[in-house]
């Protein structure tokens, strides 16, 4: 096939590399099966205007044409190896200029099949990356479970301890450069401080007033404000990311495409809800954590020191909650002001499908609520995702009213 | 539906017959302007390389000394959620100022048009790209300079296809911004001989992306185009890591950023987008200007349309040689090349020397030509094609 | 700095059709939460079938003013239904979630593009006003009084919000003082019991439910008729301020979430107009313009968190109950 | 009817030495309201106490403001001698005081065995005798030891409650009403349980509606009105006093 | 205080209230609640399995048994509070399986809980109004008109104030129902139960913590209802009681009836003394042995 370079019409001149004549220009490629052509006869016709050209290596061409018009571009069909046809569109296109001085005609000649992901595929994929998702919400989730079930608090400023780790690891890890562990188990120790801080200067002194379960929800609603607009204070409102947090990595179990990120935090996750199970079941304190979310007077007359295991619930909860938002910033992947902000209702609806106050209702209605948004977008339009975990909720209340593993209570 | 109204309708300016003489005699003109620009909220990093744009214009028409001084005064206009845009516009009118400029988000200009419009103040906003806006009745007081999704939408089609990209696949953010540009991009696209194989939109607000990227590369495009705001630096890192090629990603004038201290280099290496506006040879040292404005900025989307905004409304009053909103009105689309044949210029300065000879302008900015229609949306723009480095900056590298 | 300019905005929010909104919304909630217990987090959900109820009929429709409002009515109730007969069985803090889910379904459902053409998806929808204004008795201009200077519309708008708020206070009182009222804050204090002397519970929570959730509709409407209307107003955050208006002013009170509405209004506008100047002023030199904006949003935190800290029963609220909270 | 006028028919031994000391206690609960006027009780080592009056005269409060739970306005509280006035529940758990309220005394949502386990927190050694000794009392909870205590039926509770002061093996008891909803034999049980310990030593102050039972196993006796004590004497002279039968333990007792 | 205790000898006791053999399950002559089969289960424990019982109309009877008998549940089983796995229950000869619990109130069956339930926040008053039935005021939209309302209210009031004297607790009618001590609460719960002048009022250890005294005066208020036409049937752990005003007693253990008669012959059956009432239940405890002290002893010195 032709193997020199274009051929000059007697009308018009234009090769790739010479400079069009004129201000308008008609360009295009054209590929088989994904492949450039070579020394394919391109013309361009229309408004009294004729020229042609052949394709380059890369099977692109450039026509410079007078005026914006309508052309007609037409790909010799001769010119092509033997067995290819123009199947689709035909050979003959029409090509019209809009606002800008360029218009592309593609040609994309062959079958080419695109290996799109089969539905069970995706399936497997996406019920990986909704587990991995649950557990993610379960950390976050069971520290807000534990706040509730000891001191009764729906505690809306969650979402900001949990960006507040990520913040911190942001801060030591990438403004101040230090290595990655170190700025975590910081980031830990300082969201430890802030639950030891949060208890000692708001929630123990509003405790003592006796101050209502609402109001204090609304003290918790205006902190989260507060702690919020702090945050983006700070640290603006655009999105950062961790160290490492974007090196592609690409892991594959069959169909199952997973990062190390994933890894990590579905490890993590594993591990420290376990630390967190044994904590509840097994040790005096995690009992107490229990005995003081069902009857804190009882419990103080039991000899149980009530403020020392709010305390630290508060402290295991910010931790917790610290924790999973490093977890987040590197599963999503980026740190930003509101980035608990955005998950905290999805983290409530986890909560509470398990059955509000119980640590492991908290744990199962994670993994229930990662999985739906992740599936749900299989059937339901993207921009619709939360919609399917949330209505789930609803569901499963109305046959469950008090949750997953959540108990109801005796009447009379 | 969304998008910027087709410019293609008024095309052609009005006849220079139209335009009105500028007013005569000495300039002797404080021009108090508000900006309702996003300083909290979910669209708040766009807030600071706006108002550096807006200072930036400011501090040319002062330093011009024609006898014109721009003064503005800062507010927030939040985000939809919180209603705080109304209230600052309570506190701009009460200062009776002749224009506001703002706000980014289509939705929170719509929450605060009526206010504004009633009381003969300009709109001006930067970045709103609805269609809503067009035909709005507004007294002719709403003016933008947002670019054109039908523009951008065009080349980053053609440009997609140009690549030898025989299907695309787009995430969208699901706004007048995100939905009209993804819908002038497929247009073009699929003109040009391609086809978009998947789409999955978003909300403001959507944490991770996750369904919208096993969404879309489950179609296995050759190419995907991000149609998205700042969530680009989260969807790129996740999108490249779930295996897809990083020199196949499309950006647009929402998302192109220098991403060299959040990515590890190379990931984007290759990739392209599209920015609308002018060069930087033709520009100068506009971004170094602005970062002398702000020096922690990093990202400069809609700085040259606020700062064309603020030069344009002080060309326009000085040319009604008048500071009431009406009147400025009046003169923003022939100032702009809209109507009246005037002289291209592409600096106050420039523009100000023409006015005291009584000549007609055409001002053109650093956010490239601009040419308002009569319903005072822009209609003509450059649009530049950029292609990202192993460091994840990008360059020029041609128009579109 | 100009502390004439930062009162005169405050004291112009005292009578804003926005802040009638609120007040109205809260009041419905104090039907909900202050009086039946009802700890109901979707009032944004009803605010949002009222606006878009009022909205779409008039625009896509051209309703008049009557049929589109009958629209909002018809869809909160049936809102209401919908929520309430699953989850009137739940236990205070399980409703609370599952109604901002609803809501937050709601507010989806009129986000996503898919039904761009009747929701206008996340741009929302605008100018639907012009079958109410027909009927605007005001003259156009502005003009006013004191720092009271609106345009005609505005007026317009302002005297039917308050007018609304006024007749919803008048039978809200009447309401609570009947045996209606008091078997309904019975059911607030223990629904087993008041089951247990006859009352059928599940009706008075869902009348409950119906009637605050129809002050949360004409809150929506009152609240776009000055402006446009986009899903992102109606995110949890705004049921949140509306919590915070009613605690502020006393959770079952009737003027309460009038006065409410009212202080967390003039203070917002207060704090905005004050840091913004400060910064100007060079008050705070450590500090941009675009930290400005976020720091009035710390304030107004913090300001909730002390109003709860320093008077935990609101404004108007009965210090005794206090005692005896849980 | 103040304590001046009774305190003749209480015999208080000289030589015995005070373990819990009420001194003119001024409590309340709303600001302004005193439940307790100028209140005043002695609890002797190794006494048994109790406490009779009619419903609202603030037995309950009496109890609570001893363990810290109502604030104390004016007067003192010692244990032994040592001031104990206003000082934290968890705090006088430790110093060896033990007490079972009137209402809400389980923990709903843990099992009986951790219901009992609570009554040993500060000291969980020798966990199994006790658990021995309690459930042989009430054999009930032996057999249920995995239920949840918050589905248990009013007199199942009541026992769980008795049994986790037990656990606790105080120096000083406060029970409220410890037999309310036993049935027959699980009061009298309970009744000489309390005696028993009491007897190994046990300084114990219990609150009682039934007040017959009470005041035939008690030393002691206190009958409390509006705040006041009222009168005091050993729980025979009471139990056989005209007066007080007349006004709080009623004929029916003896009817048949 | 001054004391009106001016006990009546003896209450007259209704007798002639059963056919037959007193044995569990007795047919009564005139049964106002009649139950067939009804069983619960909590998972493996059978909490209530009642075969047949009748209530007699226009009498006291007394459901007595050891803890954790199931009469409570019994209770919430016959009230719609509680579903059974299986059985038929009617009250006035009408069905009542599937009523849901306020329609059962409505038909004139109105129970009080053991452990109280007090409306915290509203006013001793306004619980006791709450407890009037046929309220016009109840209906929204009549509720707007006071006119409508107002003269009903005040003559429900007078009767409120009637009964709150009765149980002392007319002192407290504007108190919040939350200030009230443990027997308060009781007794606000009964009254408000009576409020409604139930044909059938089930009280569930109506008198647990209310001072002796008291009680005796209140028996007196029940034996004036039962002149009136009113039946009671309650739960009670004080023999006293029992036996002072019951005309029936029936006994429940482990979920069954077994036993029913009237009160003398019912506290002499051996089986009663032995699993309830116990062999002290007569004697006096000061002077009964305590055997446990030194395994007490023992346990205290552990600590030391
Ligand atoms: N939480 C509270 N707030 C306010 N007042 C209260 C509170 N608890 C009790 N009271 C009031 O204090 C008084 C004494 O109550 P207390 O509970 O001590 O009585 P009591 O002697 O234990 O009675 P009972 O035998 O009925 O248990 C009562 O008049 C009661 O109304
Ligand atoms: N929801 C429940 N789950 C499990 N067991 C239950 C539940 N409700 C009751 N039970 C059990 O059923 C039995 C009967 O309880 P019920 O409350 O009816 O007893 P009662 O006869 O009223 O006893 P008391 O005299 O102590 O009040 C008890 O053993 C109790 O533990
Ligand atoms: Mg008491
Ligand atoms: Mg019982």
């Amino acid at each position: 096939m032709a193997e020199d370079g274009s051929t000059a019409t007697p009308t018009a001149s234009a090769t790739p590399t010479e400079e069009p004549e004129y201000d308008f220009t008609i360009k295009g490629i054209v590929k088989n099966d994904g492949e450039p052509i070579e020394g394919v006869t391109i013309s361009v016709e229309g408004n009294g205007f004729q020229a042609d050209t052949e394709t380059d290596a890369e099977g692109r061409w450039t026509i410079g044409v007078p005026e914006k018009a309508t052309y007609k571009v037409t790909l010799d069909e001769d010119t092509l190896p033997k067995g290819v046809i123009v199947k689709e569109g035909g050979a003959t296109r029409d090509a019209e200029f809009g606002q800008t001085k360029n218009v592309t005609v593609a040609f994309f000649l062959g079958e080419g099949v695109r290996v799109t992901v089969s539905f069970f595929d995706q399936l497997v994929q996406r019920i990986v990356s909704g587990l991995n998702f649950g557990l993610l919400l379960a950390l976050a989730a069971i520290g807000l479970s534990l706040i509730f079930g000891t001191t009764g608090l729906s505690n809306f400023a969650h979402a900001e301890l949990i960006t507040f780790g990520a913040l911190m690891v942001l801060t030591f890890g990438v403004t101040l450069d230090w290595p990655l562990w170190i700025a975590i188990i910081t980031s830990l120790v300082l969201s430890a401080a802030l639950g030891w801080s949060l208890d000692a200067v708001i929630w123990k002194p509003l405790r003592r007033k006796g101050v209502g379960l609402v109001q204090l929800m609304i003290v918790s609603i205006g902190l989260s404000l507060a702690l919020r607009y702090t945050f983006q204070l700070f640290y603006g409102g655009s999105t950062e990311q961790l160290p490492g947090a974007t090196l592609p990595s690409d892991i594959r179990f069959g169909a199952v495409a997973l990062s190390w990120v994933d890894l990590v935090s579905m490890g993590v996750s594993i591990l420290v809800l376990l630390a967190v199970a044994f904590f509840l079941l097994r040790t005096r304190i995690g009992k107490a954590t229990r005995a003081v979310s069902d009857n804190s007077s009882l419990a103080a007359a039991s000899g149980i020191d009530v403020d020392r295991v709010i305390r630290i619930v508060w402290v295991v909860g910010s931790v917790l909650a610290g924790l999973s938002g490093i977890l987040w910033a590197y599963f999503r992947p980026g740190v930003s002001w509101d980035m608990g902000f955005q998950i905290l209702l999805l983290v409530f609806a986890a909560v509470t499908l398990g059955g509000l106050g119980t640590a492991f209702g908290a744990l199962v209605g994670s993994l229930i609520v990662g999985l739906f948004v992740e599936l749900s977008t299989l059937w339901l339009p993207s921009d619709m995702k939360y919609v399917g975990a949330l209505v789930i909720l609803i569901l499963v209340l109305l046959f469950r009213p008090q949750g997953i593993l959540g108990r109801r209570e005796r009447i009379g | 539906s969304t998008g910027t109204p087709a410019p293609a309708e008024s095309e052609s300016p009005a006849a220079s017959g139209d335009a009105l003489p500028i007013a005569e005699g000495e300039r002797d003109l404080s021009l108090p302007l508000g900006t309702i620009l996003p300083q909290s909220g979910a669209l708040a990093f766009l807030g600071p390389p706006e108002e550096a744009g807006v200072q930036l214009g400011a501090d040319d028409v002062n330093a011009a000394g024609a006898g014109i001084s721009v003064d503005v005064t800062y507010r927030d206009s939040g985000d939809t959620t919180t209603d705080t845009a109304t209230v600052s516009v309570t506190d701009l009118l009460s200062q009776n100022v002749s224009a506001i400029i703002g706000a980014a988000s289509s939705g929170v200009s719509k929450t605060v048009i009526d206010q504004i419009v009633a009381a003969g103040v300009i709109q001006f906003s930067p970045a709103n790209t609805s269609a809503d806006f067009t035909n709005y009745n507004d007294n002719g007081l709403y003016w933008r300079t947002a670019p054109s999704d039908v523009l951008q939408g065009e080349v980053l089609g053609n440009l997609i296809a140009e690549d030898g990209n025989a299907t695309l696949g787009m995430i969208v953010l699901n706004d007048s911004y995100g939905t009209g540009l993804a819908k002038f991009t497929k247009e073009a696209f699929e003109a040009a001989g391609g086809e978009v194989v998947a789409e999955a939109l978003f909300n403001e607000g959507d944490s991770s992306f996750d369904a919208q990227i096993s969404e879309v590369t489950a179609a296995n495009p050759d190419a995907i185009a991000l149609i998205t705001f700042d969530q680009a630096k989260i969807i790129t890192p996740a999108l490249v890591g779930s295996g897809f090629p990083g020199d196949k990603l499309y950006f647009v004038d929402g998302n192109l950023a220098d991403y060299s201290k959040d990515w590890a280099p190379g990931l984007v290496a290759g990739s392209k987008g599209t920015l609308p506006g002018l060069d930087v040879g033709t520009l100068g040292d506009f971004t170094d200007r602005l970062k002398g404005v702000d020096p922690s900025l990093t990202d400069y989307s809609y700085a040259a349309e606020s700062y064309d905004a603020v030069v344009l409304l002080a060309l326009a009053a000085y040319a009604a040689n008048s500071t009431d909103g009406t009147e400025i009105a009046k003169y923003l689309q022939q100032v702009s090349g809209g109507s009246g044949d005037g002289e291209k210029v592409t600096s106050f300065e420039d523009g100000i020397k023409l006015l005291d000879e009584g000549k007609q302008i055409d001002y053109d900015g650093p956010s490239g030509p601009i040419t308002f229609d009569e319903n005072g949306d822009p209609t003509e723009a450059t649009i530049g094609i950029f292609q990202y480095n192993d460091d994840n900056t990008y360059s020029r590298i041609g128009d579109g | 700095m100009d502390w004439g300019a930062i009162f005169g905005n405050a004291v112009v929010e005292l009578i804003s059709p926005t802040t009638a909104a609120y007040a109205l919304a809260a009041l419905g909630l104090a039907i909900h939460f202050g009086y039946t217990g009802l700890l109901n987090f979707g009032q944004a959900g009803f605010m949002l079938l009222g606006a878009y109820g009022y909205a779409i009929p008039a625009l896509k429709l051209g309703w008049p003013v009557w049929a589109c409002v009958l629209t909002s009515i018809v869809a909160s109730v049936i809102f209401a239904l919908i929520l309430g007969i699953p989850t009137l069985r739940l236990r205070a803090d399980y409703l609370a979630i599952v109604t901002i889910a609803a809501a937050e379904v709601l507010r989806l459902v009129f986000t996503t593009n898919t039904f761009q053409d009747v929701t206008g998806s996340a741009n929302g929808l605008s100018e639907y006003q012009a079958g109410l204004l027909q009927f605007n008795p005001f003259p156009p201009g502005r003009y006013g009084f004191g720092p009271w200077i609106f345009d005609n519309r505005v007026w317009f708008f302002l005297v039917i919000a308050w007018i609304v708020v006024a007749l919803a206070a008048v039978f809200t009182w009447l309401i609570m003082r009947s045996p209606w009222g008091r078997v309904v804050k019975g059911i607030r204090e223990d629904e087993d019991a008041v089951r247990a002397l006859g009352k059928n519970v599940y009706s008075y929570k869902m009348q409950s439910l119906i009637l605050g959730g129809l002050f949360g509709t004409f809150a929506g409407i009152l609240f776009v008729l000055p402006r446009a209307v986009v899903p992102s107003y109606f995110q949890p955050s705004l049921t949140f301020f509306v919590y915070a208006i009613l605690l502020l002013g006393g959770a079952a009170t009737i003027l309460g979430p009038i006065v409410g509405s009212i202080v967390f209004w003039v203070l917002l506008s207060f704090f905005s107009g004050f840091v913004a100047r400060a910064v100007e002023a060079g008050w705070l030199p450590f500090m941009t313009q675009v930290q400005a904006g976020q720091l009035r949003f710390i304030l107004v935190g913090i300001a909730i968190m002390l109003i709860v800290v320093f008077m935990p029963q609101g404004i108007l609220g009965n210090k005794k109950e206090l005692a005896f909270v849980k | 009817m103040t304590n001046s006028e009774s305190a003749t028919s209480a015999v208080l031994d000289p030589a015995a030495t005070p373990v819990v000391e009420v001194r003119n206690v001024t409590a309340g609960y709303l600001p302004g309201v005193n439940i307790l006027n100028s209140c005043s009780l002695v609890a002797n080592q190794g006494e048994l106490i109790g406490i009779i009056g009619p419903n609202g005269a603030g037995k309950s409060t009496l109890l609570k403001s001893i363990f810290g739970l109502v604030k104390v306005r004016e007067g003192g509280i010692f244990l032994q001698g040592e001031e104990i006035t206003n000082l934290k529940a968890n705090k006088l758990v430790a110093k060896g005081v033990g007490f079972v309220p009137q209402t809400n005394n389980v923990f709903p949502s843990l099992t009986i065995q951790e219901n009992l386990e609570m009554g040993l927190f500060l000291k969980p050694k020798g966990l199994k005798e006790r658990l021995e000794f309690v459930t042989e009392i009430f054999p009930e909870l032996g057999r249920r030891l995995t239920q949840r205590a918050g589905s248990l039926s009013g007199g199942e509770r009541q026992m769980v409650a008795m049994s986790r002061a037990l656990m606790m093996g105080p120096h000083v008891m406060l029970l409220d009403e410890p037999s309310a909803g036993l049935s027959p034999v699980r009061q009298d049980e309970a009744f000489l349980r309390v005696k028993e310990i009491n007897k190994a030593g046990v300084t114990t102050i219990m609150v009682e509606q039934n007040a017959r039972r009470c005041l035939q196993i008690c030393d002691r006796g206190y009958v409390l009105d509006q705040g006041r004590d009222a009168y005091t004497g050993t729980g025979r002279d009471l139990l056989n006093d005209p007066k007080v039968i007349g006004l709080y333990l009623g004929t029916l007792g003896q009817d048949d | 205080m001054s004391s009106e205790i001016s006990p009546k000898a003896k209450p007259v006791k209704t007798t002639g209230l059963h056919v037959g053999d007193p044995v569990p399950g007795v047919k009564k002559v005139d049964p106002i609640l009649v139950a067939d089969g009804v069983k619960r289960t909590f998972g493996g424990l059978t909490a209530v399995d009642v075969e047949h019982v009748e209530i007699p109309r226009n009498a006291i009877t007394a459901l007595i048994g050891p803890n954790g008998a199931g009469k409570t549940t019994f209770f919430n089983l016959l009230t719609g509070f509680d579903k059974p796995d299986t059985g038929t229950w009617s009250f006035d000869g009408k069905p009542l399986a599937h009523v849901p619990a306020y329609r059962v109130a409505r038909m004139g069956l109105i129970r009080t809980f053991q452990l109280t339930k007090s409306l915290a926040l509203l006013s001793v008053m306004d619980n006791m109004k709450l407890g009037a039935k046929g309220q016009s005021g109840e209906n929204l939209f009549r509720g707007l008109i006071p006119a409508i309302w107002r003269k009903q209210d005040t003559e429900i009031e007078a009767k409120a104030l009637d009964l709150l004297g009765r149980f002392k607790l007319d002192a407290k009618k504007d108190d919040y129902a939350a200030s009230l001590s443990g027997g308060q609460r009781k007794l606000l719960e009964m009254a408000r139960a009576l409020m409604s002048d139930p044909q059938l009022v089930m009280l569930d250890e109506p008198m647990a913590g209310v001072n002796p005294a008291l009680t005796q005066s209140l028996l007196d208020h029940i034996l004036n209802l039962k002149e009136e036409g009113m039946t009671v049937l309650f739960v009670e752990h004080d023999m006293h009681m029992v036996r002072h005003i019951a005309d029936w007693v029936i006994v429940m253990a482990e979920g069954r009836v077994v036993a029913e008669g009237d009160p003398h012959s019912v506290m002499q059956d051996p089986a009663v003394i032995d699993a309830y009432l116990g062999a002290h239940h007569d004697a006096d405890l000061g002077a009964t042995d305590t055997e446990h002290v030194e395994a007490m002893k023992e346990l205290i010195d552990d600590e030391q």
